[in-house]
């Protein structure tokens, strides 16, 4: 995990849950167990959360605290999950969403 | 309905200072915030703050928070997390979700501490992921260990955009330039100048064309832009980056005072949309006050301070303390805020144009322009002066409130006085042991210890270092100048970290005497 | 507070720009052009355009977009942006499941 | 600009919108007096966008009907704005014995005007709408019925009003009317003066305190309503939706959204500190409701609550029409929370009333004089 900072000259070793495996799309990605959705995408490398309803854009992490809203997946069946607030568990299915559906648009 | 004396919203630095002074005066008191951890912004600041003693100086922000935490807990502050407040209706009452529920609660007094927002700014290819907030970088790094991106531009040169570039890196990664359309740094100087002696190049009266890539950021086109903000042709630049990062000022996030009918007013000064308030957060509503960026965007020690005065001012009106009391903690407070909003980026001074010092000092046009000062400017500041032996050269060069250096010489050789904004000035006839007390305890890393004779041709300057991997004694590498740029060869001949330097290791450098007044950061070869 | 405002003065004809395509509401995707001309069909204020183009509208509640919005119809109606008011802020300030906003939590709870 | 125009109308929601619009369209010129800072401000931009004909007083029925058949269809074209009209049907929904007693009634009435509605069984409301809850077991069924969306319908108004020249001020508040010679004719509000030859009064709530200035009383009070929207969803369904006991109603928007209104029993006595504020207990009720109906939506994030008051008359009918002692005044207030569907036929009818003398529409059971003692 080439993201990950693994000592920090000030804040020293991250304290980190356990690690725990997660699905995006059909994908198995590893990330730490209470960390946000959203950063376990970025240290995996993963940009693309959605794509946008209209304009059919892709969207990543925006503001990281949930208010702008740009970073929702469909998060075990469930769209627009803010994934920079929302805390990563074993076994997540977490899903590119397309507007509001995680079923690419040429197939809704 | 559940009621309290004082419900607070907003777990930052405003909102538990505010509960702290009212939960000691015997207020029953409660805070909500939407975030998992308290602290609001604290967490992610990692640098030392400026200010005095009083305003918690030289102390890092995450720490604060730590300390204010600890007080909170120690007045018996009930603090509830992960309980976002979904509106504030007639009679002051709160409706906060917490899990999978709302409850409702009331407030005799109701503290709104709800801080700020980032603001954007628009160009092509702003939405493309890889574009981020300066809090979302600061947030994915400082809180969650997860770089924001490996090759960065950045947008703002405030104080924000300064030391999240600052921060970026810190933990590894490349700052290819820092850009912004006004023409001069917004932010404090020796926040741009630790920046640019890493050799970071600023970009002023420039800004972004275009954010490059079809999924993700994957370039960057910059410009220079004329006096009206309008792009000049032929003056763009490339960047090969995977991340642009905007730190273009922050606005109050006021929306829950507007709901509740607060008479509000957009004032560009105070940020935008605020609540009409007195000086002790005092709105039109009775009995609902604010404090911190909620009621004008300032710094968090200036957010502190007013939380205290909310909290106090909350505890008059309930009838905890009478007036008399209240009038007394207040002048105090006045005091200590009064001191943080002086010098040259004082609200007051928002917008001029500074020419000169308090001290009558030309200011230096090169870190405005270009985020360092010149060697040709540098010599004009009290701080910088020649001595036999080792010495300190405070490269401090505008009148900000800060002034731990003074106090953290054991031998005095640093005065500043009692107007806090002073550039700090060496006491004549006082004698340098070399202890480097000043060099860490600087918030703006400005000071270095300069021995011009330390070895026949050679000088020693020993300077703040912040970086891993940590150099060892005995390697040689390159000095850089304050522009960032190699100036000579430099061996390391002293490496300290020592807990009172509060993880800023003071790193000393061996270079030719002639280098001594002009290396000021060392780089591995 | 109200204000005077003339719906018919003159705010000069709507000249295309060539970032008129530029996202200004991130959310509702809504353009630039979009929201300049939506200003010369008489839409004076934020609350309008608002209701008119559903900026600010979206999941994110204009966290983002309000002060882009109200520079733009500054800009195109020839005042200082302090001037216009922004749009009502409503609860709940951060979307909410209907299942959770349904369940009122008990008093001693 | 001139203070004079052959039709003054106070009042810049939908009703005065589109009266305007029709207006200018029959080449009449016209000012419109807005009291707040918004076009639409009112009950306009806050109510359900029903578009619907069932559940009506057979009074104003025939009015929303001659709409429905004349402007709804079209009028997304004539505006040149999505007014997202859709004519799915409504159902109004009953989970009881009761419920369905209700539902007959209004039925029943609604037929002997004319229109188009029956009652269904559960599993005929399930095959119309498959969301539905098995709590559901019957409803009453109008497929001409349907919703649109009000922002930009009654923004859409304005637009094209605007366009054809009607002179629109907003934050101009009347204060009262003032007959010249027998006639009214000057509109005085608290900054100047404006004249007319004709004054329409559509001021909703606050048009009971203007028509006092002439001596005209409209029986109505305010009662606050609320209603909430969703984030977008995935497409459901096109119906607009009510319930016999009027727990919620409302439709999914274009937008994806659900647009929900609703009440908690409270609001008849809702405090009133100017401004519509909503209340804290509505919206969970609202939820509530909307979750014993539709199971479906519970995990759906709700972005946004509002409140408006209504214009409530006594006997729950608009006041449309001349008033005989006050020659020159029109009435169009009083739309008792359900005036947005009806605007278009009610907007059109005024216009005729006005410039041609004769409605195609009989407005007379909706005059201003037909309020009685009980005995």
């Amino acid at each position: 995990m080439e993201n990950r900072i693994a000592e920090h000259p000030i804040l020293g070793v991250p304290e980190k849950g356990r690690k725990v495996t997660f699905t995006y799309n059909d994908r198995q990605v590893e990330g730490y167990e209470g960390e946000p959705i959203a950063a376990a995408l970025k240290a995996a490398g993963l940009m693309v959360h959605r794509y946008t309803k209209k304009e059919h854009k892709p969207r990543g992490i925006f503001c990281a605290i949930g208010r702008c809203t740009d970073c929702v997946m469909v998060v075990d069946g469930k769209p627009n999950i803010r994934t920079c607030v929302t805390p990563l568990k074993e076994g997540m299915k977490v899903q590119t969403q397309y507007g509001v559906s995680g079923k690419p648009f040429e197939e809704q | 309905m559940k009621r309290y004396d004082l419900i607070i919203v907003g777990a930052g630095p405003s909102g538990l200072s505010a509960a702290v002074e009212a939960a000691k005066r015997g207020l029953k008191t409660v805070v909500f915030d939407e975030n998992e951890k308290p602290g609001g912004q604290l967490f992610k600041q990692i640098h030392k703050f400026f200010g005095s003693k009083e305003h918690k100086a030289k102390i890092r922000g995450f720490v604060i928070g730590e300390q204010l935490l600890k007080e909170a807990d120690e007045a018996g502050v009930e603090v509830v997390l992960n309980a976002t407040v979904i509106g504030l209706y007639q009679d002051k009452e709160v409706v906060v979700r917490i899990g999978e529920a709302v409850h409702h609660y009331k407030g005799d007094a109701v503290i709104i501490a709800t801080g700020a927002s980032e603001n954007m700014v628009t160009f092509e290819g702003w939405t493309l992921p890889g574009v981020i907030g300066a809090g979302a970088a600061q947030t994915m790094m400082n809180l969650h260990g997860v770089k924001p991106g490996n090759k960065v531009l950045m947008l703002g040169s405030g104080n924000v955009g300064l030391v999240v570039s600052f921060q970026l890196l810190q933990c590894g990664c490349e700052v290819v330039a820092l850009v912004d359309a006004a023409p001069k740094v917004g932010g404090y100087g020796v926040h741009a100048a630790k920046v640019a002696r890493t050799g970071v190049p600023f970009y002023l009266s420039h800004t972004i064309v275009k954010a490059e890539g079809e999924e993700c950021v994957t370039g960057v086109t910059i410009a220079e832009v004329d006096s009206h903000f309008r792009f000049i042709p032929g003056t763009e630049k490339h960047f090969d980056v995977d991340t642009i990062c905007l730190a273009v000022g922050l606005s109050p996030m006021s929306q829950l005072l507007k709901m509740a009918g607060c008479e509000m007013e957009d004032n560009p000064k105070r940020g935008g949309q605020v609540p009409v308030c007195d000086e002790y957060g005092r709105t039109s509503l009775a009995g609902v006050f604010v404090a911190g960026d909620v009621s004008g965007i300032e710094e968090a020690s200036s957010a502190m301070i007013e939380g205290r005065m909310a909290g106090i001012a909350a505890a008059e009106y309930l009838g905890y303390m009478d007036k008399e009391e209240m009038d007394r903690n207040l002048a105090d407070l006045d005091q200590a805020l009064d001191g943080l909003r002086q010098g040259m980026f004082a609200p007051k001074n928002r917008g001029k144009d500074i020419e000169t010092t308090d001290e009558g000092i030309p200011v230096s046009k090169n870190l405005l322009k270009h985020g360092f000062v010149a060697d040709e400017e540098i010599e004009r500041f009290p701080g910088v002066t020649h001595a036999k032996g080792i010495h300190p050269v405070m490269e401090c060069t505008q009148n900000i409130p800060c002034n731990p250096c003074q106090d953290a010489c054991p031998k005095h050789c640093i005065r500043i006085g009692s107007n806090i904004t002073a550039l700090p000035a060496v006491e004549e006839g006082s004698e340098c042991v070399g202890c480097g007390m000043c060099v860490a305890s600087c918030s703006g890393q400005a000071i270095f210890l300069v021995d011009e004779t330390y070895e026949e041709g050679y000088a020693s300057i020993t300077i703040p270092y912040e970086f891993l991997p940590l150099p060892v004694v005995g390697e040689k590498g390159d000095a850089l100048g304050r522009d960032g740029s190699r100036v000579c060869e430099a061996q390391i001949i002293g490496v300290k970290s020592i807990p009172a330097f509060d993880k800023t290791n003071l790193l000393t450098m061996k270079v030719p005497a002639e280098y001594a007044m002009r290396a000021r950061f060392y780089k591995k070869g | 507070m109200n204000q005077i405002n003339d719906r018919s003065r003159d705010i000069g004809a709507f000249v295309p720009a060539p970032d008129d395509d530029m996202i200004i509401c991130r959310c509702e995707e809504i353009t630039k052009g979009e929201i300049r001309k939506a200003v010369h069909d008489g839409m004076f204020t934020l609350t309008e355009i608002r209701r008119y183009l559903r900026t600010g509208m979206g999941l994110c509640q204009g966290q983002t977009c309000a002060k882009l919005v109200k520079g733009i119809v500054a800009r195109e109606l020839n005042i200082s942006p302090a001037q216009l008011e922004p749009a009502t802020s409503r609860v709940p300030m951060r979307p909410i499941e209907m299942h959770v906003l349904a369940n009122e939590g008990k008093e001693d709870e | 600009m001139s203070n004079c125009a052959e039709v003054v109308i106070i009042g810049g929601g939908i009703i005065g919108c589109a009266t305007a619009y029709y207006l200018a369209k029959k080449g009449t010129s016209v000012i419109v007096l807005e009291g707040s800072d918004h076009i639409g401000n009112g009950g306009s931009s806050r109510n359900g966008g029903g578009v619907r004909q069932s559940g009506r007083d057979p009074r104003e029925l025939p009015l929303v009907m001659y709409g429905i058949q004349h402007y709804w269809p079209t009028l997304s074209e004539e505006l040149e704005v999505d007014c997202e009209y859709h004519q799915d049907g409504n159902l109004r929904l009953g989970k009881t014995e009761k419920h369905l007693q209700i539902l007959q009634g209004l039925t029943d009435r609604a037929v002997a005007v004319g229109l188009d509605v029956r009652m269904i069984d559960g599993d005929e409301v399930r095959a119309i709408n498959p969301y539905l809850s098995q709590e559901v077991i019957g409803a009453s069924w109008c497929p001409t019925d349907g919703h649109a969306n009000p922002l930009t319908t009654t923004l859409g108004y304005y637009k094209m009003a605007r366009r054809l020249g009607v002179h629109f001020i907003t934050g101009e508040k009347v204060t009262g009317l003032k007959k010249i010679k027998g006639k009214l004719r000057q509109v005085i509000t608290e900054n100047t003066v404006y004249e007319g030859e004709t004054v329409v009064l559509a001021a909703g709530l606050d048009s009971r305190k203007i028509a006092a200035s002439v001596g005209i009383d409209i029986p109505m009070q305010a009662a606050m309503l609320e209603a909430l929207v969703t984030e977008a969803e995935p497409h459901m369904f096109d119906q607009m939706l009510g319930t016999a006991e009027a727990d919620f109603y409302g439709h999914q928007t274009k937008h994806g959204s659900f647009v929900f209104g609703g009440s908690s029993g409270l609001e008849g006595f809702t405090k009133d500190n100017g401004t519509p504020v909503t209340n804290s207990l509505t919206a969970p009720c609202i939820c509530r409701g909307i979750m014993k109906y539709f199971p479906i939506l519970s995990d759906a994030k709700i972005v946004r609550t509002w409140a408006g008051w209504m214009d409530k008359v006594v006997d729950g009918v608009p006041v449309l029409g001349n008033v005989e002692e006050v020659p020159g005044l029109v009435l169009a207030c009083g739309f008792t929370g359900h005036g947005f569907g009806i605007a278009p036929g009610a907007a059109s009818q005024l216009a005729e009333l006005i410039v041609d003398g004769t409605t195609h529409v009989d407005l007379s059971d909706l005059r201003y004089d037909r309020f009685r003692a009980k005995i």
